[in-house]
């Protein structure tokens, strides 16, 4: 989220799509209640189904899943020509002036560039055009024809209304209502939330779905703001600090990246990564990425990261591919490329695409280690289940440990929510049986490794044996002693170069926050965005005063919120160019001539005079960017793309189905079905009473919805002569599963380029342990492909068929 | 507008002896003595009180634990009940489904107790110690790191790398897990490496 | 007609079997358990009734079980005697002299069968009543609701249950106030209960109170074989 | 068992003794608005962990209601129901929490044959006393919402109990407290009722002009009331009694049929005694006697 869950309640509009934040996230929907209570804010739900959101909605508008591009391409459309842009906004604060190099085209939902054979683009088309000042070119009368602005205009002219219906399926009039009521909030004094979640990026274009919106909020002026913002809900308690601190394949702490073969050295990973400024004067915070890098690796390497070893530079594994993410994890251990995996409170026999193909790659390991408090799935997929799981124990060779984990109520530390809050929580209980934390766990298996290695030796053990272990007990690390390491520590004293004498950093203390690391060895950081976490002044996450002046919903000084507890992002686009708020009665920060100042965290040096120096300090432009230039694999503009398995042809480009960039393995474009064969188009979600895979094994939860159910409507059910509460079978291409069937007005046919789609709705969550009634999992049906940035598997748009059944043998 | 004592307040009301201006609040006035024989006797009473947060979703809503017996002092604690948090900016005392079952989530008969082992081709599990299991999976990584990792790929560039391993992080973890997981992966070369973020 | 005194012992007559007699028994036993259960719920002032069961919860669970005592002990009853209580013409007159009735002036009525019509009205009252308590009661009970759904098929709305639940309780009240009567009969007219503790009567009762059903019985069974008369010596 | 002193309570079952001058200062009520309940049944499930209730785990019928109805363990449950509006033409979703209305008038009560088994406190709650339950299942029969349920294993009658034991700490219940939207809501009864004005006023603005609150005087208003979107057709929310009352059977039943029949059986004995004292036994003469010997004999 770029603001907070405590936000919401300031905003004027909350357009929940791509997300169902009622069923997922139901005490974060309190904030849009209160909005409608106190300041008359509206809800408008646009969903393929009527979700419990849509129950409490102002307004709901039907679509068809995974054309969300179409329709928000749509409304910036009509924001455009009805002039309801915010103008000020838009022309100072996005890069709309900026104007883009010659050759760049676009046509028939292609970019320049593009590589069938790859099924990848060469992005260096995308870039601007650089003036002799080495800066990017500009035309703030957004004249030029090649300006950001004209490009936009020109790309989403063909999303008309009539073409939103066709593709969306969602009826003109309620497409422009929904469109009428967003566009409103282009005023100045007006601001829209947008929440949405894996509704929008568990798409072969998911990341694009944001992007759009995205554009969409720069030029209604919504960014920055209280009550606006960019608002995604994260599924998982913790999810956002697991990403934030970098565990994913390419990522180090803070989202910094690991070096890929081509950066042979430290000098070449670093000239990749110098972030000069695009636009005179503008910040580009990312120039200080050494210092975070080099923080890093001390953190990591201690004495043994040193200047002469470029501080252990190689110690760091260097990518081959883009990424190792979960679907390709899963892609070599299928072709038996894999020998071992640990799955860490991870459940994968049922989160990930086309379960049989997961659990086959399960079978080919030597080794499976599963930590996890609960009996999973995965760790049992050896089993014979019968439909549930059919195997034969015998021809699986892999040997499986399963270790008892606790749970949050006997572990202590911090968890980030969506808010960006680090929220630190105590044990409160005795871990039953011989459950241990997983930081034990991890710290054990490090620690025996390094045994091993330096006993025998082996491959390269340097990064191993001298992993920096500054622990009291080196068996046992503590939270609060890591919680120190991420927020970082000065390893030697730093002299204050304006008062000689004076230190500007004093050795062994813990760093105030990232402003003062270097990138010369003498402070280390576990993760740059989160130092500030625990500082000289206490473990900053553990703070519970909840006061809140003015009810701004910032609440400074509960938990810690990165970066720098900075509650909402990008908050100096709160105020205009002369630095006094759009809305006054939304102010957050202001400039009073000298500096900034206000309810949260400038996100901007407090000094940066307004008129000069940009809101948005990360990027070079010290713009928002509605328009990208190599960041987006998949195109500079989001385009509207069918599902890999969809429906109906694609409208705009009956050549191109799927994302044209998005990565396929071999055996998996052949298991793409059509609509001859599977008419049906399918999503998957959750459901409020459950979460994932785990509350089914919690007795009151496995009660509130006890068995594995489809949702189709009135009409499907009578066309295929189903009863409510029946059993039918679902297949797809990949599987077929048993369910009960939940006959719905909920879900309604739509009516798609003058064909009738039908939506089958698949809730997750159940399997064969637990308290539930066994279920097949909804993985069994999902296509193995994922979203062309980052790999988000497509589980909201796929398709299948229906029939009536019989009950499963094993009940 | 829940009439809802801080809190704060709610803690003394549930210390020793009942405070009568409490039980008048709610127009029990002049009923402790019937209350005490008729009404359940309140069953926070004399329990731990421990801040958490809610292990499932993103919005983080803090909730109150209440145990016997307090680990803080090395005791064994049992967790009787666990509800919102009133004093949290973000659910101000309330929980989802979910959350207000949290008890159950930790006192569910599916929990794992024991290191087990599962041996290839083998029906069953087979209880072992912690010191057998780990040094056994340590064991393998090393074995299978030792054969498989890539110091430098063909154009002789230290890579360091190794695939033949995976590992996949939670998600409820805390950042503290999580950190060190990350030292302990990519220490090793991993980089067959994912989390929970895309499902 | 003339009158001289008698000596010796009086005549008996036999007049219920010892399994005619069982059968009231069992039935008179369930009854009363029915009564003071039942009014133990009745009624507020009488819940301390159910102290004779040991509590509420008993009373509550013992009433039902003794209603289907009673329901198939009646029917025993019902079966064996129904023919006897089959109205006819002198009943009308007897009932139209039922001021002597109550004046204990039998000499006024007309001679009866085994029954007289008041002893039938008591019978077909109940007759009547004891299955219509039967049905009702099995809508008030937890098994007999699921035992009705179940084989019947029949499931009682709340509002049936609550129709059940007052035809029931003043079909009750209309029961007692019928045994009431019957009660009070037997006792008021002397030598009656013997008939259903030794089975027999004295022929001055049969003669002052059911001088047809006597005549029958003598020249039924005369006074040598069968011995249903007994003269006494 | 349970002795209760004259202000602490308002009413008790079959019992003829009611408090001289309930101290009726402090009313509570709770107020549900039907149009914040996103139906994530969070109440529910507080409401078992609270109240340490299990559930057996059932089985999709077809529906979102788990369980399907009300149980001895289930004492609130939400009821789904989807409505296509045909003013609007929009599909609605009404979602209601059923439970325990705790009337002013409780029907259960008037119906229950135990005394002190189910008793009503001077702030409105109706409460069952477990230990004098004799569980007859009156009390169904007499409820206006079909809520208590009998357990079939103890054979006690059980429903919310608007979590008296939080209240008499100053806590409000904990459905209440675990409501995510504020659905939900607890106070003293005045303050609910100025709650829920407030509540339709805002839904009237949102075009829903029949809302309204749901406090039906049939039973004497209740310490549970709903905020409706459509408080002119509560029948919607699955079935929600449109203008519920003791139903008049139970009246009878209750009344009259009790009072009078206690008269009638009364009056019969009394005849009888009387009866007795002024003609005294009907005996059997000797001239009876002789003249069943005669016949006996044949002489007539």
């Amino acid at each position: 989220m770029t603001n907070s869950w405590t936000d919401i309640k300031n905003t004027d509009l909350v357009l929940i799509m791509g997300g169902n934040a009622a069923e997922a996230h139901p005490c974060g929907f309190k904030g849009i209640i209160e909005a409608r209570n106190t300041r008359g804010a509206k809800l408008i739900v646009v969903d393929p189904r009527f979700t419990r959101s849509a129950s409490v909605a102002d307004y709901y508008a039907p679509i068809r899943q995974g054309t969300d591009i179409a329709f928000l391409l749509g409304v910036i459309k009509y924001c455009i020509e009805n002039d309801k842009v915010q103008w000020e906004y838009t022309k100072n604060y996005t890069n709309a002036s900026f104007i883009v190099g010659e050759g760049f085209t676009y046509s028939d939902g292609l970019f320049s560039g593009y590589d069938e054979a790859k099924r990848d683009y060469d992005r260096k088309g995308w870039s601007y055009e650089v003036g002799e000042d080495g800066f990017a070119k500009v035309d703030p009368t957004l004249q030029h024809p090649r300006c950001v602005w004209n490009l936009l205009k020109e790309h989403v002219k063909q999303y008309t209304p009539e073409l939103v219906e066709r593709i969306c399926g969602t009826p003109k009039d309620k497409f422009l209502h929904v469109a009428k009521a967003i566009s409103e909030t282009s005023a100045v004094d007006k601001a829209m939330t947008s929440m949405y979640a894996l509704g929008w990026t568990q798409h072969s274009k998911g990341s694009q779905n944001i992007r759009c919106m995205a554009i969409l909020q720069l030029i209604l002026g919504n960014m920055g703001l209280r009550g606006g913002g960019m608002n995604a809900l994260r599924g998982h308690s913790n999810i956002q600090g697991l990403t934030d601190l970098g565990l994913m394949s390419n990522l180090i702490p803070g989202y910094l990246t690991l070096p890929v073969e081509a950066d042979v050295d430290f000098a070449t990973y670093m000239g990749k990564r110098a972030f000069k400024p695009q636009r005179p004067g503008q910040v580009s915070y990312w120039q200080n990425y050494g210092k975070f890098f080099v923080s890093f690796l001390k953190s990591m390497y201690g004495t043994a990261a040193t200047k002469e070893n470029n501080f252990a530079y190689d110690y760091l594994p260097k990518m081959d591919v883009g990424s190792y993410d979960v679907l390709r994890a899963f892609e070599m251990m299928h072709q038996g490329k894999m020998n071992g995996y640990i799955c860490q409170g991870f459940n994968p026999l049922m989160s990930f695409p086309n379960k049989d193909k997961v659990r086959a790659a399960l079978g080919k390991l030597k080794f499976l280690v599963v930590m996890d408090p609960l009996k999973t799935e995965t760790a049992r997929f050896w089993e014979d289940h019968g439909e549930y799981n059919p195997n034969n124990p015998v021809d699986v060779k892999t040997a499986v440990f399963e270790l008892p984990t606790t749970t949050f109520a006997e572990d202590e530390g911090s968890l980030t929510n969506s808010s960006r809050w680090l929220q630190w929580h105590w044990a409160g209980a005795t871990p039953p049986g011989e459950a241990k934390t997983d930081t034990w766990i991890m710290a054990q298996l490090h620690l025996r490794l390094k045994a091993l290695y330096a006993k025998e030796g082996g491959a390269f053990p340097d990064a191993i044996t001298n992993l920096h272990w500054p622990y009291k007990n080196a068996a046992d690390p503590q939270p609060a002693e890591i919680a120190k390491e991420i927020n970082g520590y000065v390893l030697e004293d730093v002299e204050n170069p304006t008062e000689p004498g004076k230190k500007l950093l004093e050795k062994g203390k813990q760093v105030a926050g990232f402003g003062v690391l270097r990138d010369d060895g003498t402070t280390a950081c576990g993760c740059w965005i989160y130092s500030g976490c625990y500082n000289e002044a206490g473990n900053n996450m553990a703070r519970r005063d909840n006061k809140d002046p003015d009810n701004t919903g910032a609440y400074l000084t509960w938990a810690f919120s990165w970066p720098a507890n900075r509650r909402i992002l990008y908050n100096r686009a709160s105020a205009d160019l002369t630095g006094k708020p759009w809305d006054p009665k939304r102010k957050i920060i202001e400039w009073n001539g000298e500096k900034w100042s206000g309810y949260d965290v400038p996100d901007i040096a407090p000094t940066a005079k307004p008129d000069t120096i940009m809101p948005y300090i990360m990027t070079e432009e010290g713009v928002g960017r509605l328009w990208v230039r190599g960041l987006m694999k998949d195109g500079p503009f989001p385009v509207h793309y069918e599902p890999f398995e969809s429906p109906v042809v694609n409208v705009i480009a009956p050549k191109i189905q799927g994302n044209p960039a998005a990565r396929v393995f071999k055996g998996d474009m052949a298991n793409f079905g059509t609509a001859k064969d599977y008419p049906y188009a399918a999503v998957t979600y959750r459901l409020t009473e459950h979460f994932h895979y785990w509350s089914k094994h919690v007795s009151v939860n496995a009660m509130l919805q006890p068995e594995f159910f489809v949702e189709i409507s009135e009409a499907l059910a009578k066309e295929k002569k189903i009863e409510a509460g029946s059993w039918v079978r679902v297949w797809s291409m990949r599987g077929s599963v048993k369910a009960k069937a939940v006959v719905t007005k909920r879900i309604k046919p739509m009516q798609c380029d003058g064909k009738t789609v039908h939506i089958v709705g698949i809730p997750i969550h159940w399997g064969f342990m637990g308290a539930a009634k066994k279920g097949h999992g909804a993985n069994t049906l999902t296509p193995f492909v994922g979203d062309a940035n980052i790999e988000t598997p497509e589980y909201k748009a796929f398709l299948v068929n229906i029939e009536p059944t019989t009950p499963p043998a094993v009940a | 507008m829940n009439v809802e004592v801080s809190r704060r307040h709610f803690i003394k009301l549930t210390g020793a002896g009942v405070a009568v201006t409490a039980v008048g609040a709610f127009g029990f006035a002049d009923a402790e003595q019937a209350l005490a024989q008729s009404i359940r006797p309140f069953k926070l009473a004399k329990l731990t009180e421990t801040r958490n947060t809610c292990p499932y979703c993103s919005v983080g809503c803090g909730v109150i634990m209440y145990s016997q017996g307090d680990i803080k002092t090395g005791e064994k604690a049992e967790i009787k009940h666990i509800e919102g948090d009133p004093d949290h900016p973000t659910n101000k005392g309330t929980l989802c489904p979910k959350g207000a079952a949290l008890l159950d989530f930790v006192r569910s008969e599916t929990r794992t107790l024991h290191p087990l082992v599962r041996e290839p081709g083998t029906n069953a599990w087979t209880q072992l110690t912690w010191d057998q299991a780990l040094d056994r999976i340590a064991r393998l990584m090393k074995d299978d790191r030792d054969a498989n990792f890539i110091a430098k790929n063909k154009d002789g560039v230290t890579v360091n790398r190794w695939i033949s391993t995976g590992m996949l992080a939670a998600s409820a973890t805390t950042n503290e897990t999580a950190f060190m997981t990350y030292k302990a992966v990519r220490s090793a070369g991993m980089v067959v490496f994912d989390n929970q973020a895309r499902v | 007609m003339t009158t001289q005194t008698n000596t010796g012992a009086p005549v008996t007559v036999r007049r219920y079997s010892g399994s005619a007699r069982l059968n009231h028994w069992v039935m008179a036993i369930s009854f009363v358990l029915l009564l003071l259960s039942g009014l133990s719920l009745f009624h507020p002032s009488l819940f301390v009734l159910s102290g004779l069961f040991g509590g509420g919860g008993t009373a509550r669970w013992l009433h039902p079980w003794a209603g289907l005592v009673f329901a198939i002990s009646f029917m025993g009853l019902f079966f064996r005697f129904f023919a006897l209580n089959l109205p006819e013409r002198t009943d009308i007159v007897w009932l139209a002299k039922l001021k002597h009735v109550l004046t204990g002036h039998d000499e006024y009525l007309p001679e009866v069968g085994k029954y007289n019509a008041g002893q039938k009205l008591v019978f077909w009252i109940q007759a009547i009543l004891v299955p219509v308590m039967l049905i009702t009661g099995l809508c008030l009970w937890a098994p007999g609701l699921a035992w009705m759904e179940q084989t019947l098929g029949f499931k009682a709305s709340i509002d049936q249950q609550r129709l059940a639940a007052l035809i029931h309780a003043m079909a009750a009240v209309l029961a007692i106030l019928v045994w009431i009567v019957h009660v009070y009969a037997a006792i008021w007219v002397r030598g009656t209960i013997g008939a259903m503790t030794t089975g027999t009567v004295t022929g001055g009762w049969g003669w002052r109170h059911h001088r047809r059903w006597l005549r029958e019985e003598v020249v039924a069974h005369g006074t040598t074989e069968h011995p249903r008369v007994t003269p006494g010596e | 068992m349970t002795t209760f002193q004259p202000l602490d309570v308002v009413r008790r079952s079959a019992s003829v003794t009611t408090s001289p001058a309930p101290n009726r200062d402090v009313e509570v009520a709770k107020l549900i608005d039907v149009s914040k309940c996103i139906g994530c049944k969070a109440c529910q499930s507080a409401c078992l962990e609270w109240n340490d209730l299990k559930e057996p785990v059932g089985v999709n019928v077809g529906v979102y209601d788990n369980p399907h109805d009300l149980t001895p363990n289930t004492w609130t449950l939400m009821r789904f129901t989807e409505w296509e509006n045909p003013t609007s033409g929009n599909l609605e979703w009404l979602i209601r929490k059923d439970g325990c209305m705790h009337c002013e008038d409780p029907g259960c009560l008037k119906a229950c044959p135990a005394p002190g088994a189910i008793v009503q406190y001077a702030n409105g709650i109706v409460d069952f006393q477990k230990a004098n339950c004799i569980g007859c299942g009156y009390c169904v029969k007499g409820c206006p919402f079909n809520i208590p349920r009998i357990s079939q294993v103890d054979h006690k009658a059980y429903k919310c109990t608007l979590c008296s034991d939080r209240l008499a700490l100053g806590q409000q219940p904990a459905c209440a407290k675990a409501c995510p939207t504020s659905a939900i809501m607890f106070g003293t009864k005045a303050e609910m009722v100025a709650q829920a004005e407030k509540n339709v006023s805002i839904l009237k603005t949102r075009g829903f002009d029949k809302a309204g609150l749901y406090n039906p005087p049939g039973v004497g208003g209740t310490h549970v009331m709903y905020v409706l979107h459509h408080a002119d057709q509560p029948q919607l929310y699955a079935g929600l009694a449109n203008n519920p009352r003791i139903s008049p059977i139970v009246e009878m039943w209750k009344g009259v049929s009790k009072y009078a029949g206690m008269a009638v059986m009364g009056l019969a004995a009394l005849v009888g005694v009387a009866h007795y004292a002024i003609k005294g036994p009907n005996k059997v003469s000797d001239e009876d006697e002789a003249q069943a010997k005669r016949l006996a004999e044949g002489k007539s």
